[in-house]
């Protein structure tokens, strides 16, 4: 287990560089610096501006030394945000994304793999069209749309929940994680139904059958462990998907939240912000495939034990 | 028939299954009737198809439905009718007054649970124990069922048994509640013959013991009438037959019964009346084949080995599973590469050839495969399949093509208007046959065969093994003959070479290894083969 | 065909089979809701081919005096805020949606075919090498890559199918990669290997043809979120040129102006669901019938 | 689990979620906020910061007007210069000396006096090359503020601003300037507490932290409390201010919203009293239903394109003439945009005691014929044109609207390409455009502030055009000592632009935004000057 771990976080190393190679000189090739204003500036202030941030040096020296700050966490001070460094904002924004993202997937879950095993349970009779109709609208919902709808339905004509902020009124995390979640519920809906319509057809379910079990014991006990698996396996894609797709939903419901920054940042020219989000997504989306992998390992007892030796 | 007995434990009458599918219906079982007494064994006989499964898994209702439905009958179980109950009355008989074992226990085990945790549960279901009571209960039983320190082995999961044992916890998991019957669905099919006959040992012994029905499910003849009481044989969906063994096999009245009886393989192969010629075609020295299952395990799947197959004999490879007959097989014509030896062919060392003269040379030798399914590319029509190795290897110009395909079908006895028609079109049977057309097609000298008849049933089995005989002799073919049933390759083998753990145990003629085998592991294999003895 | 008719008078007609292409068709043809689908993309298709002679306006064509009106007679979908045709407008958005969905998704085939095959055909050191590529760039945040790139150099529609073919591709060649690795280990691809045959023969003649099903079936179900990422593009400004609209400019156009002019939205977006739904459908139809046996998830 | 169980759960998962929602109450933040005197306002992007003399954009501006204040403020009621930190001043005969007596009371929001001397350091640092202001310019009226800004003299004694005692700042002009108390008010005017600016970084330091709320100092009515990014931004009121008497607001909250369809949700929804913007889209319902919180009103801005005129054909004044003329302008106002814009027919909106006399009226034929003068007859062997705009909603429906106007007019194709933001600067400034959307919001309440961008060397003349004349005209004016007859030389300079055309005015920017009837006291304007000063809440409109 501990050398499937090193592997992989080997792995990682090249990955991160080929993801800060590309990010840094994409960014430099992009027509507009990040203090262009709608006024000119004399090119004595912008010089002195480029100083300020060490844009005045060759590119490749930059580059060397933004990788050099890397190595020492440092991700730089925020272009746009003169007063913040970049570790600051992802500090502030990464928590708020992830529970976001919890509370998504939390919901998504909640509602998808139930509805995923009814429909599973009885193939192609009502109990299934019906989940599955649903789950289909809720990939063909996008979220820019669901997200407004929502609100106006609860938010302004029932009045039941806020439309914005986050945290700071109770009840405003609702409908952000909703929105966000639908099209999650939607997808594990389907993987979860064919997980366990495969499962279901295994010859120990039969066995499970004919010893007597409940419908219910066969299906929570010895359908799920192995029904869930490629939903285990969408997860950890899912999640980093989730956080990095989070920002039209942080952007309709005000919501402090990384995706938010980034998209931001791409726009404000933040070259700092926009490396330091890009590598800490990236390093997250390592990190929760490499989470989800290991779980599929721990719900598979045969690989667990190879592992464990 | 219809007389209605006290004493009968089981009493299915009329029973009819059908199947409603897209393509329309099928009926699987059509009006099914026996008897059960208390401690009896009812052998179920058919070939695949035949509809003894689906019989016994309708009276649990335990086929899948939609598309499947009991459409008539009754099974009464001591007066009250199975098929009316409702699901939660039949779950309490299900694993509680009838027991069930399945085919393959490598997949009828919950890889995701412990065994202990699924040997407990028809108990805890059915009986109220307590948790304790229960796992005692469970350790008894593996013990009952031949399983050593089952204190410890009761928290493995079911990866960590092999086979047979795991064959053994299932049988431990039906006795859990010490049903009144057993129904036994075709529980050793999958197992290795040594294995399989300590399993039928084990059924009868706890068969006797627990004084159980059980209801024998299998294809294999000689298997049911060592074990049962009474057999019923079934050709699609109805019982054409039935009566206890010895009736079964000297006095039978349905000719599909005496189809399958003369289709087992009990005689030894008819001496041909060429003279044999002693001339080697394929020389096989210190092969070596290893693969590495991880960084530091290593499996010598052929461990040096040498052996000949001399021209125009037929030369039987015999192993159970994972005695590494296969891999030898394939190193020998280099399908999978061997790390040392040498093989010659011909004098020519395969080992040697440089990848454009391995291929011109693999006219030469061609394979016939285990499962007709897989082996023939399922989107190419049989004639593209038979052209493929005709054009490659030059032997057929365009013009003569049809002609020769023609004559390859009439050789495995193909219709030739069929051979536009697509392999999953046929059964498996045909596909077989197409398989031999192919391999005959580029006029090879040397065939190995990976158990080519073992996926079949008993009857087909018995016309290509049949076809293969008649093409030899008539191709003047060599053949390497591979197979784990020991009947099969008495009946058409020359001389027969016996594999054990990757290595070689005994060379020897045919007759010469059946009457006196001198390696014990040849010995523990023949004394494993179920016979009919009457 | 040719072969046939060469037979001479005295060998009896050959019996055609049925490949299982057209067995899968013939299945697909008793799934009427796949059926429907499909019907209902070709039609589509064809007004996507047809709209500049069909539509009932020119699509630039204004009408400010009339501003955003509901549907009527004249304008059957009602007009936009520049009291433009809204039926005209999504007509012209299905041509735009559809292109960016076809020519991003065959840009991802083509890509992900080629790699997946290769990788997965020649095996050993050069599928690792080349999936280890596939895991570097699946690490990339993608959508976000996608939002740099055209916020930096503009949204042009190469621009647009280059950057979502981009990140579509990898799972494309993950599958290709599976499926080809599937199909290495049937064993008659260890037939073909027995009878001389060349590799490249093998991949040509066995391999490939026996890859399509899922390939099919997967592109089906790419589409359909080619459209989607496009549209969220649209959302954040960074689709297509105006005035040029397509189903994810007209819905987040919609969405401003939901509560005054709902059919703003409720057109396109209908228009875009039925499509998706189309799509899907005619995928796990297509998954149905190409392999009968597999999940249906 | 049934399917009737399964939505049973569901249904019963969906109404605990909601329950807890609803629990606390139906009181929204502006209904709390009205009783405890706490604005909540829409503000746009998020500040980059809250240093005057960093920053560059409105959202910033909007809270530095609460936290910091000029040596003279302004009545955002009457647009009338008033006292901020000084209580008076004095102006030389011939324009060119101010001198300004501070007020005693005024004090940092650490209590500390206000001295001259803060002011000398603060314009000091406002102006040291290193810190990269790009506001610095404002302050070049300035005897030699621009010379030791642009590192021509490095002595900061030379530059015209003295602290004459501890109260007395006296400052020198480069020339006369006649709206130089209207650029006082401006934040790269505005006062910066040395010692706290020193304890945190150099003073040519950009975003070091003293800016955070733990560490801040200003002089304004309100001082900073909390500053969460993209979230919320707290002001709380200043209790050493000089006039705090007056602050009636306990505080601002400023929340950064992007999109004006969330911040009317927000309004809607009870979370905001004051929303930034009001999406044009939206104007209309609100108008019609006379809705009590709209507030609707001219700003002093323009909205115009810009051609190109190195590029052919634009190069040739009768082409671009000929575009101008065809836009139909009323008709973008009137029927399209549907917020109160006015039809812009010249270039400097209608203010600051000035009306233009030019016109570029509606004219397709005239256009049609300067047209066919220029070689274009009914626009054959036009080239097709492309209308640069950054992306937005607005930009992108008037490009729309005139791409077709041009067409019908004049059959002049068009096509449009818009860009995000800091390409389509980076584009414009490059002449890398033909023509390009473009808009202009007055610095200070002057038509210099429009009038001198199309200077020859003007820094934000993208457009390649220039003209000796207007070049005389807007110098004269600067150097004019009397009203009438500096007006007199705009009059003719912008005859000339308009004329020549490098510019097509399309309309005068109206602002439409949402005041909850609970606010009192607030005043919009048409600079868009707000004074919180006098604002208060009240919960019984």
């Amino acid at each position: 287990m501990l050398r499937f771990l090193c592997k992989r976080l080997a792995l990682a190393i090249p990955v991160m560089l080929v993801v800060i190679t590309i990010t840094f000189f994409l960014i430099r090739l992009a027509p507009g610096g990040p203090f262009d204003q709608e006024r000119n500036v004399p090119p004595e202030v912008m010089a002195n501006l480029h100083a300020q941030y060490n844009l005045d040096a060759p590119v490749v020296r930059q580059y060397f030394d933004y990788l050099g700050d890397l190595l020492r966490g440092d991700l730089g001070p925020s272009f746009r945000y003169t007063t913040r460094s970049v570790n600051e904002m992802i500090a502030r924004g990464f928590p708020v994304t992830m529970e976001l993202g919890l509370y998504a997937i939390l919901f998504a879950l909640l509602v998808g793999m139930p509805a995923g095993i009814i429909a599973a349970m009885r193939p192609n009779s009502l109990q299934d069209y019906v989940p599955m109709s649903a789950a289909m609208v809720g990939i063909c919902l996008p979220s820019f749309v669901l997200g407004p709808i929502l609100m106006l339905i609860f938010g302004i004509w029932l009045g039941w929940l806020p439309v914005s902020g986050w945290g700071s009124t109770p009840g405003d995390k609702i409908l952000p994680a909703i929105t966000l979640g639908s099209t999650y519920a939607a997808y594990i809906a389907r993987i979860t139904r064919g997980g366990m319509l495969e499962v279901l057809s295994q010859d120990y379910i039969r066995t499970a059958r004919a010893k007597g079990l409940s419908t219910w014991r066969v299906v929570m006990v010895h359908a799920l462990r192995g029904g869930v698996t490629p939903v285990v396996s969408y997860l950890g894609p899912a999640l980093a998907g989730l956080l990095a797709g989070s920002f039209v939903v942080e952007t309709i419901f005000q919501i402090p939240g990384l995706g938010r920054f980034y998209i931001q940042a791409a726009f404000n020219r933040d070259y700092t912000m926009i490396m330091g989000t890009t590598v800490f997504l990236a390093g997250l989306i390592i990190l929760f495939n490499l989470i989800a992998d290991v779980i599929l390992v721990w719900l598979n007892p045969r690989l667990r034990q190879e592992a464990g030796h | 028939m219809n007389e209605e007995r006290s004493q009968d434990l089981l009493a299915v009458d009329n029973l009819r299954v059908c199947f409603h599918t897209r393509n329309g219906t099928t009926v699987a079982v059509d009006d099914m009737s026996f008897r059960l007494q208390p401690g009896q064994v009812l052998g179920i006989v058919g070939e695949s198809g035949s509809g003894k499964s689906v019989a016994c898994h309708s009276l649990l209702g335990l086929i899948p439905s939609p598309p499947g439905k009991v459409e008539a009958g009754s099974a009464r179980l001591k007066g009250e009718d199975l098929l009316r109950m409702s699901e939660k009355q039949l779950r309490n008989v299900r694993g509680n007054r009838i027991g069930m074992i399945f085919q393959d226990p490598m997949t009828s085990l919950n890889p995701y649970m412990k065994v202990g945790a699924q040997l407990v549960e028809p108990l805890r279901r059915h009986r109220a124990a307590s948790a304790k009571e229960a796992r005692a209960k469970a350790i008894a039983a593996l013990g009952e069922v031949g399983i050593k320190n089952p204190e410890q082995r009761i928290d493995d999961y079911p990866h960590q048994f092999s086979g047979g044992m795991r064959q053994r916890v299932m049988i431990a998991m039906a006795l859990m509640t010490e049903p009144e019957i057993l129904i036994a669905d075709e529980p050793t099919t999958a197992l290795d013959v040594t294995v399989q006959a300590q399993i039928l040992q084990l059924i009868k012994k706890i068969q006797a013991s627990h004084g159980m029905a059980v209801i024998f499910i299998t294809h294999d003849l000689a298997v049911a009438a060592d074990m049962a009481d009474h057999m019923l044989v079934m050709e699609k969906g109805v019982v054409v037959e039935q009566g206890p063994p010895e009736q079964i096999f000297k006095g039978h009245q349905h000719p599909y019964t005496k189809k399958l009886i003369d289709a087992i393989p009990t005689s030894s192969k008819p001496p041909s009346g060429a003279p044999r010629k002693l001339e080697q075609l394929v020389q096989v020295n210190h092969l070596r084949t290893s693969f590495s299952v991880d960084r530091h395990t290593q499996v010598h799947a052929v461990n040096d080995i040498t052996l000949d197959v001399r021209r125009g004999e037929i030369l039987g490879l015999v192993g159970e599973s994972g005695s590494g007959k296969s891999t030898l097989g394939r190193s020998i014509i280099r399908l999978i590469e061997s790390q040392s030896g040498e093989v010659l062919i011909d004098g020519v060392d395969l080992y040697q050839l440089g990848t454009n003269k391995l291929k011109r040379a693999r006219r030469d030798f061609q394979m016939i495969f285990q499962d007709p399914y897989a082996s023939l590319n399922p989107r190419m029509t049989v004639f593209d399949t038979l052209a493929e190795p005709l054009l490659i290897h030059g032997i057929a110009k365009r013009d003569t093509l049809t002609e020769q395909i023609n004559q390859l079908m009439d050789d495995v006895g193909l219709d030739r208007t069929s051979a536009r028609k697509y392999p999953h079109e046929f059964s498996g049977g045909q596909r077989q046959r197409i398989a031999i057309a192919r391999a005959l097609a580029p006029r090879p000298k040397l065939i190995i065969a990976d158990e080519p008849v073992s996926a079949l049933d008993v009857t087909i089995q018995a016309q290509i093994l049949k076809l293969l005989l008649k093409l030899t002799e008539k191709h003047d073919l060599t053949m390497l003959f591979i197979s784990h049933d020991l009947s099969v390759v008495r009946y058409i083998a020359d001389r027969v070479a016996v594999m054990q753990q990757g290595q070689l145990v005994e060379l020897a003629s045919t007759e010469t290894l059946f009457q006196q085998p001198q390696h014990p592991y040849t010995q523990a294999l023949l004394s494993a083969i179920p016979r009919v003895e009457l | 065909m040719q072969r046939i008719t060469e037979q001479t008078a005295t060998e009896p007609v050959l019996e055609e089979g049925s490949s299982l292409t057209r067995d899968a068709m013939h299945r697909l043809f008793k799934n009427r809701l796949a059926l429907v689908s499909a019907g209902f993309l070709l039609l589509l298709i064809l007004v996507a081919l047809l709209t500049p002679w069909i539509a009932p306006y020119a699509y630039q064509d204004q009408n400010l005096l009339l501003g955003a009106s509901s549907p009527s007679a004249q304008h059957w979908l009602g007009t936009d805020t520049l009291g433009r045709d809204q039926l005209t407008r999504i007509l012209y958005g299905t041509r735009v949606s559809l292109m960016v969905g076809f020519v991003a998704t065959a840009v991802a085939l083509g890509i992900g075919v080629l790699w997946g095959a290769t990788a997965g055909y020649l095996g050993g050191r050069v599928d690792n090498a080349m999936m280890r590529i596939v895991d570097v760039l699946y690490a990339l945040p993608f959508a976000i890559f996608i939002i740099l790139l055209t916020v930096i150099f503009g949204s042009s529609m190469l621009l647009l199918f280059l950057a979502i073919g981009a990140v579509e591709w990898l799972t494309m060649a993950r599958i290709v990669r599976g499926q080809v690795l599937t199909i290495k280990r049937q064993e008659y691809i260890e037939a073909a290997i027995a009878m001389g045959l060349s590799r490249w023969r093998i991949i040509r003649r066995h391999v490939i043809p026996n890859a399509v099903g899922p390939i099919i079936v997967y592109t089906t179900l790419t589409i359909p979120s080619v459209i989607l990422l496009e549209s969220f593009l649209s959302f954040l400004g960074l689709g297509i040129q105006p005035p040029q609209s397509s189903w994810g400019s007209l819905i987040s156009d919609g969405v401003e102006n939901m509560e005054n002019y709902p059919w703003m939205l409720i057109f396109p977006a209908l228009t875009l669901s039925v499509t998706l739904f189309a799509l899907n459908f005619l995928g796990d139809g297509l998954r149905d019938a190409l392999d009968p046996r597999a999940s249906k998830d | 689990m049934t399917l009737q169980r399964y939505s049973r759960f569901i249904l019963a998962l969906a109404g605990a979620l909601l329950l807890s929602a609803c629990s606390d109450g139906q009181r929204t933040a502006v209904e709390i906020g009205n009783e405890q005197q706490i604005l909540h306002m829409g503000n746009g992007d998020e500040p980059s910061d809250v240093d005057p003399h960093t920053t560059v954009g409105i959202p910033e501006r909007q809270i530095q007007l609460a936290l910091f204040e000029g040596l003279v403020s302004k009545s955002s009621e009457t647009l009338e210069i008033e006292p901020g930190v000084a209580h008076s001043w004095d102006i030389s005969e011939d324009g060119l000396v101010y001198t300004f007596y501070l007020n005693e009371e005024a004090r940092w929001s650490n209590g500390d006096p206000i001295t001259a001397e803060h002011f000398v350091w603060s314009w000091r640092r406002a102006l040291l090359p290193g810190l990269g202001n790009q506001y610095a310019y404002s302050l070049y009226s300035i005897k030699n503020a621009e010379d030791f800004h642009r590192e021509r003299i490095s002595d900061f004694d030379e530059v015209g601003v003295t602290a004459v005692d501890e109260r007395t700042l006296r400052i020198e002009l480069e020339s006369p300037v006649p709206y130089f108390l209207e650029l006082l008010e401006h934040h790269s005017f505005y006062p910066v507490h040395p010692p706290t600016i020193e304890q945190f970084g150099r003073p040519d330091q950009r975003g070091t932290r003293w800016t955070r709320p733990e560490n801040f100092v200003g002089n304004g009515a309100f001082t900073l409390k909390s500053w969460e990014p993209n979230r919320v931004l707290v002001v709380e009121k200043n209790p050493h201010y000089w006039d705090a008497d007056r602050v009636l607001l306990n505080e601002i909250h400023f929340y950064p919203v992007q999109q004006p369809a969330t911040e009317e949700r927000m309004f809607r929804a009870g979370q905001l009293h004051i929303i930034n913007l009001l999406a044009e889209e939206r104007v209309p319902r609100y108008k019609s239903e006379e809705h009590p919180a709209l507030r609707s009103f001219a700003n002093y801005a323009t909205y115009y394109y810009e051609f190109n005129t190195r590029v052919e054909p634009l190069g040739d004044p009768r082409v671009r003439r000929a575009l101008s003329l065809s836009i139909n302008r009323e008709q973008i106002t009137d029927q399209m945009l549907r917020g109160g814009q006015r039809p812009a027919e010249h270039f400097t909106p209608p203010g600051a005691g000035y009306e233009a006399r030019a016109r570029v009226p509606y004219n397709p034929e005239k256009a049609r014929e300067l047209l066919a003068e220029a070689g274009y007859p009914n626009g054959q062997g036009f080239p097709t044109l492309t209308i640069l705009y950054n992306t937005l909603d607005v930009h992108e429906r008037i490009a729309v609207v005139i791409q077709q106007m041009w067409r019908q007019e004049l059959n002049v194709n068009v096509t449009l390409r818009n860009q995000d933001w800091r390409v389509y600067l980076a584009s414009k400034r490059g002449g890398d455009y033909h023509i390009a959307r473009s808009g202009w919001v007055a610095d200070y309440y002057d038509p210099n502030t429009f009038l001198d961008m199309f200077l020859s060397d003007g820094g934000n003349n993208d457009t390649g055009w220039s003209n000796e004349r207007y070049d005389e005209l807007i110098g004269r004016a600067a150097r004019a000592e009397d009203t009438e007859q500096r007006m007199e030389y705009f009059q003719q300079a912008e005859a000339i632009l308009l004329e020549e055309a490098p510019i097509a005015p399309i309309y005068f920017y109206q602002y439409n935004h949402l005041v909850s009837p609970s606010v009192r006291g607030w005043h919009s304007n048409v600079m868009k000057h707000v004074n919180y000063k006098g604002v208060y809440l009240e919960s019984q409109p």
